[in-house]
């Protein structure tokens, strides 16, 4: 009668488990229709991890750097782990977890989210956080971003917090459900290749009342300055070209101040806009906030020439470097073709459209 | 005793006054009992002390009689 | 049994119709399960106003009723989007100020009055180009002061002069999180 | 950390697996240690009061054996005493074991009147000062309400009351009154427990029982269902409807009511359903504290199925002691002389019925509100008592109305009327406004107010109506099964596969149409602030 019932209880614990995941597979939100760049931080794990040059940012990075430029230009083989307004400890946690499973020899960080002091709103955290394998590092990666009103067993188990999205259901929920969804990116790369000219001058910042960044940035920065330097990593800083949201000079102070006192590598590319060939009314898609295809082409051409001077290898000659890098630009060209012909029979493009 | 039963007809006409289950059943409510008990203080001048109010002594007209007598020769 | 089945049988009916009801409709954009705050209330504005072409208005006025009325905006109007939803942040260019608003909450609503000469004034009449003191002689004592400038703190949102060389080089009405 | 969190179902888990696991001697000093542990998880400084009043109990509570115990070896060691002599002595024991009970009890309900009455108190005495001076006494602004301060002294208070009625006698072991006194469970929303009911199963030591383990699992299941699928839905449009009696007002009010009382059924049945497994888990038995009450046919009977073990406290700790005080009594034997009969026999009930009243809206919190909601349930149950003549002469007149179910429908419909409109007062925040609200469903009806964007606009959505509304109709359906029999028992008949499938179904949608996380606050019990 023993085993008849501890059988039994096997049983149901095993169904309960089941329905809970199924539930949670269901419910999780796929961003297939917006907010696709959710979808980004999973992506990394399906990468090959043999990156030598590793960005972590927000829109700056994931939006404006093309690893595939990088290798075509310069044979540098790199990887974006990019998410909507990652903060910089996001970025730390980021580059912490991808510790684990490769040593690039350069990380580069993009600087603007030195501006954001404290979690700017919940959404931002799940983008960056849900698509995390789970490890100590995401452990600690929730505890520094939450907000007060969340909780942690809310990412451990998400479906406790996306559950009320049972009415805003809809047919990729269930296509996606066990199936994962189009690869998004190449390389952590979005690409958007239609354009909106910025015509009058950049629009100018309003005076601030304190320019200085938060203490917490300082220490995030510090810790992985102090990261990059235990892995032998060369840590490079950047700050993209982009008009909005307005880079302060007296910001831009603080960062060349620390850079020259800790001997980093700082490049601001609003000050190279002309020798890199940036022009505001072909290179963005939507006023000089985001540089299209052709404005990250520039840039990776201009940027990759830099890295590779400072330590980033040439792998074109290596056979599994060149056939995973193959696979990429085959993929990065098609993205582009797809996205040409949607522009050309709509004429506008909307979210980041990729071939299945 | 019979007086007893004569209290519980007039509270209820139809009570089955053989019964043993009056509480338990619901039959007496609270307020039933209370008056039961300020009936048998004006009868027999004796106060039911709240620690007797148990659903034991007043289930059946034979058990408050036991009740009330005890109390009596105390 | 039979009644209790039957009555077991509506709810799941009842149960169809809820999951039907706004299930399998195609739905886009993560609108609250809530609703959102009832439209058309028409938004107040807190705390200072400002008053520019006879119109009086300030943090929290709906930018529809008022941009028009402004007058000639000096330069198209440039329009920002938060990075992964459809959040939009515009700022409107007028001869010595400029107004920026966003649709946080729904509708496009000011947050932000940014006064950058001294061609204009505060209702209270301070204006870019006063000392200190000139200013805490209409205002009183700030609620907040450092070394960029001081504010006033009133009804959910600043006033805010900043400082240059001693001297008032900005006026900014901002929303006060 | 209340009911619905993983922290709580966590701490139970752990607590059964060692429960099961500990030799049988160390299963009760476990539930004492888990109590703590859970007490302390709200706040440290909670438990100097809960300690207080445990040792106070627990010392007087000896006294008054040892006092009786001490009278009755005096009377075994003088057997010729004669009658007075034994009389005189027992009076001197009654009134040691009086004065012991007096201190006591003083000494609980001053902490409780302290904590969580004496700003309402002051409230009162500053309002009539302020008639002919301005002055004020301060109130207390930093008054701590430990967690579940009215139900554990409630229960202690009912345990000495006993003890000095000779019921039984004290219990030796504080621990094990401690326990009685904090068993984690039953801290949040009751029940007021009876110490010889819940003694027996609490101290003993118990066996793993896979049916009453399952049966416990069904039972918690069933009222986090109910508290977080229904109970916190409504709650949302509830607070909206009674926190802006100006706009919604007329039939809005009546509609508040009723959503007021599905949402307090679930979430009070709910929070109970969840203490008693819980407490089942341990093979611990707590009393029941609701019997469908929404099925009552009158007033006196809906208060004999809605929280039981509050009634039956008033009734036996109140009610009868006061009937049969001697003040009371010499009352009636005046009234008897002056008025006749018919007074008589209406003071002394009149009088302890007003008093358990008072008490009773007292005790669901410090304010008119619940003090006048006593007074109208007192009301409606004295006028129903005398109106019994008229009562009986209608159904001389027709016999067999009792068993039609129409004549019941009525009676029932009638009394939830009657309760809801009396519930009006635990929603507006003062008198003057629910007697307005209420006023406005007959003066201002304004029917127009009830279309589609009124509902929406109080905070949920057209599905969350419609799964609130179902939730409704399946309790309504498990109670009306439930009127022939455990509905676990019918379950459990029909095999593994089906009861498995049930119980699975309603995992899920506690999981997926449950509301809380991040925009739901589920852990505000209305009933855990007492």
């Amino acid at each position: 009668m023993r085993s008849k019932v501890v059988l039994r209880a096997a049983i149901c614990v095993l169904v309960f488990a089941f329905l809970f995941f199924c539930l949670q597979r269901l419910l999780m939100p796929k961003y297939t229709r917006e907010a696709e760049e959710g979808r980004l931080t999973a992506e990394y794990y399906g990468s090959d991890k043999n990156h030598d040059v590793l960005f972590v940012g927000d829109c700056e990075v994931y939006e404006n750097i093309s690893p595939v430029t990088l290798w075509r230009e310069y044979g540098i083989s790199s990887y974006v782990r990019g998410s909507p307004q990652q903060l910089i400890w996001h970025s730390y946690y980021m580059l912490e977890d991808a510790l684990r499973y490769e040593t690039p020899k350069i990380v580069v960080f993009n600087v603007l989210s030195m501006k954001y002091g404290e979690p700017q709103n919940e959404a931002y955290n799940r983008l960056a956080l849900d698509g995390m394998r789970f490890s100590s590092t995401k452990l600690k990666a929730i505890k520094a971003s939450m907000k007060s009103e969340e909780s942690l067993i809310s990412y451990l188990f998400p479906i406790l917090r996306f559950h009320s999205r049972w009415n805003e259901l809809n047919s990729d929920d269930l296509k996606y459900m066990f199936r994962s969804t189009p690869q998004l990116s190449v390389g952590g790369y979005l690409m958007r290749v239609d354009t909106r000219p910025l015509n009058t001058d950049p629009p100018v910042g309003h005076q601030l009342m304190d320019y200085s960044f938060a203490d917490i940035c300082w220490e995030y920065l510090e810790k992985m300055r102090s990261l990059c330097e235990e892995n032998g990593i060369q840590l490079v800083l950047m700050k993209a070209p982009t008009v909005a949201p307005y880079w302060y000079p007296e910001w831009e102070s603080q960062i060349r101040e620390y850079a020259e006192k800790h001997s980093l590598k700082y490049y601001n590319f609003l000050d190279h806009v002309e020798t890199i060939g940036i022009d505001y009314t072909t290179d963005t898609y939507d006023e000089g906030q985001h540089l299209n295809v052709w404005g990250a082409e520039k840039l990776s051409a201009f940027f990759g020439k830099e890295l590779a001077a400072i330590g980033a290898p040439d792998r074109r000659a290596e056979k599994d470097f060149a056939e995973s890098w193959a696979k990429l630009c085959e993929r990065y060209d098609a993205v582009k073709k797809y996205q040409l012909e949607i522009l050309e029979q709509t004429g506008t493009i909307t979210g980041f459209p990729v071939p299945e | 005793m019979d007086k007893i039963i004569e209290m519980l007809l007039q509270l209820h006409p139809d009570i089955d006054t053989s019964c043993d289950s009056l509480v338990d059943d619901g039959i007496l409510n609270s307020i039933d009992v209370v008056t039961l008990v300020t009936e048998i203080f004006n009868e027999f001048d004796v106060t039911v002390p709240a620690s007797e109010i148990v659903p034991e002594n007043f289930n059946s007209a034979s058990a408050i009689w036991e009740m009330v007598s005890g109390l009596m020769d105390e | 049994m039979k009644k209790t089945l039957l009555i077991l049988l509506l709810v799941l009916a009842v149960c169809l119709m809820a999951a039907c009801n706004s299930g399998t409709g195609e739905t886009s954009g993560t609108e609250s399960e809530a609703a959102s705050t009832p439209s058309g209330s028409e938004h107040k504005a807190t705390g200072y106003l400002f008053e520019y072409n006879g119109v009086s208005f300030g943090v929290g006025s709906a930018t529809a009723d008022i941009i028009e009325k402004l007058g000639e905006q000096t330069e198209k109007p440039y329009t920002s989007n938060s990075c992964a939803f459809n959040g939009k942040d515009t700022v409107y260019y007028f001869a010595s100020f400029e107004v920026s608003d966003n649709d946080e909450t729904g509708d496009l609503v000011i947050y932000s009055i940014y006064l950058k000469d001294d061609t204009v004034a505060t209702k209270e009449g301070a204006y870019v180009g006063m000392t200190p003191d000139e200013v805490k002689a209409i205002y009183g004592e700030p609620s907040e002061s450092s070394d960029g400038g001081f504010s006033y703190v009133k009804e959910g949102m600043k006033l805010n002069f900043f400082l240059k060389d001693g001297v008032v080089s900005a006026i900014s009405y901002y929303v006060n999180k | 950390m209340g009911f619905v969190s993983v922290w709580f179902i966590l701490f139970c888990a752990v607590a059964v697996l060692l429960y099961y696991t500990l030799p049988k001697k160390w299963q009760w000093p476990l539930l004492l240690v888990a109590s703590c542990a859970f007490y302390a998880s709200y706040d440290l400084r909670y438990f100097g009061f809960i300690a207080v009043t445990t040792v106070s109990v627990y010392f007087a509570a000896c006294r008054i054996s040892l006092l009786r115990a001490r009278q009755n070896s005096y009377f075994q060691e003088h057997p010729e005493l004669e009658k007075d002599a034994k009389k005189a002595y027992k009076a001197k024991t009654k009134k040691k074991t009086w004065a012991w009970l007096i201190a006591c009890l003083l000494l609980n309900f001053g902490i409780l009147f302290a904590l969580k009455y004496i700003n309402f108190f002051i409230g009162n005495i500053n309002a009539i000062i302020s008639i002919f001076s301005e002055s004020k006494i301060p109130t207390f602004d930093k008054l701590l309400l430990p967690l579940g301060i009215s139900y554990y002294t409630f229960k202690t208070a009912g345990y000495i009351i006993d003890v000095y009625f000779g019921r039984y006698e004290a219990e030796k072991n504080i621990f094990k009154l401690a326990l009685f006194t904090s068993f984690f469970p039953t801290l949040l929303n009751g029940p007021i427990d009876r110490f010889p009911l819940t003694a027996p199963s609490l101290f003993a030591s118990h066996s793993w029982d896979e049916k009453r383990t399952r049966f416990a699992l069904q039972r918690i299941m069933w009222g986090y269902f109910k508290k977080v699928v229904i109970a916190d839905r409504l709650v949302v449009a509830v607070i909206a409807i009674v926190s802006d009696p100006e706009k919604y007002t007329g039939v809005m009010v009546a509609v508040g009511a009723l959503l007021y009382a599905a949402e307090l059924y679930c979430d009070f049945t709910g929070g109970i359903d969840i203490t008693i497994g819980v407490a089942n888990l341990f093979g611990v038995e707590v009393s029941e504290n609701f019997l469908r009450p929404f099925f009552s046919k009158n007033i006196a009977e809906y208060w004999r199925r809605w929280h039981i073990t509050l009634g039956t406290w008033f009734k036996d700790y109140t009610f009868y002691p006061l009937c049969t005080a001697k003040p009371v009594m010499k009352l009636t034997k005046f009234c008897k002389n002056k008025f006749g009969a018919g007074v008589a026999k209406r003071v002394p009930i009149y009088v302890a019925s007003i008093v358990l009243w008072f008490g009773t809206g007292a005790w669901h919190g410090a304010s008119w509100n619940f003090i006048l909601w006593g007074m109208g349930n007192c009301l409606v149950i004295l006028v129903s008592q005398e109106l019994t003549p008229l009562y009986k002469r209608f159904h001389a007149k027709h016999p067999n109305i009792d068993g039609k179910w129409h004549y019941k429908t009525m009676c029932i419909i009638r009394t939830n009327a009657i309760m809801c409109c009396l519930r009006l007062f635990d929603c507006y925040k003062d008198v003057p406004t629910t007697f307005k609200a209420f006023g406005s469903i007959f003066a201002k009806p304004s029917f127009g107010l009830l279309t589609g964007k009124t509902f929406l606009g109080l905070g949920l959505s057209a599905a969350d109506y419609i799964i609130a509304f179902a939730g409704i109709l399946l309790i309504f359906a498990v109670s009306m099964i439930q009127r022939r029999g455990s509905v676990r028992e019918m379950i459990a008949k029909k095999g593994f596969a089906f009861r498995l499938a049930v119980f699975a179904l309603l995992f899920a949608v506690i999981i997926v149409f449950g509301a809380y996380g991040l925009g739901y606050d589920s852990n505000s019990f209305i009933y855990s602030k007492f």
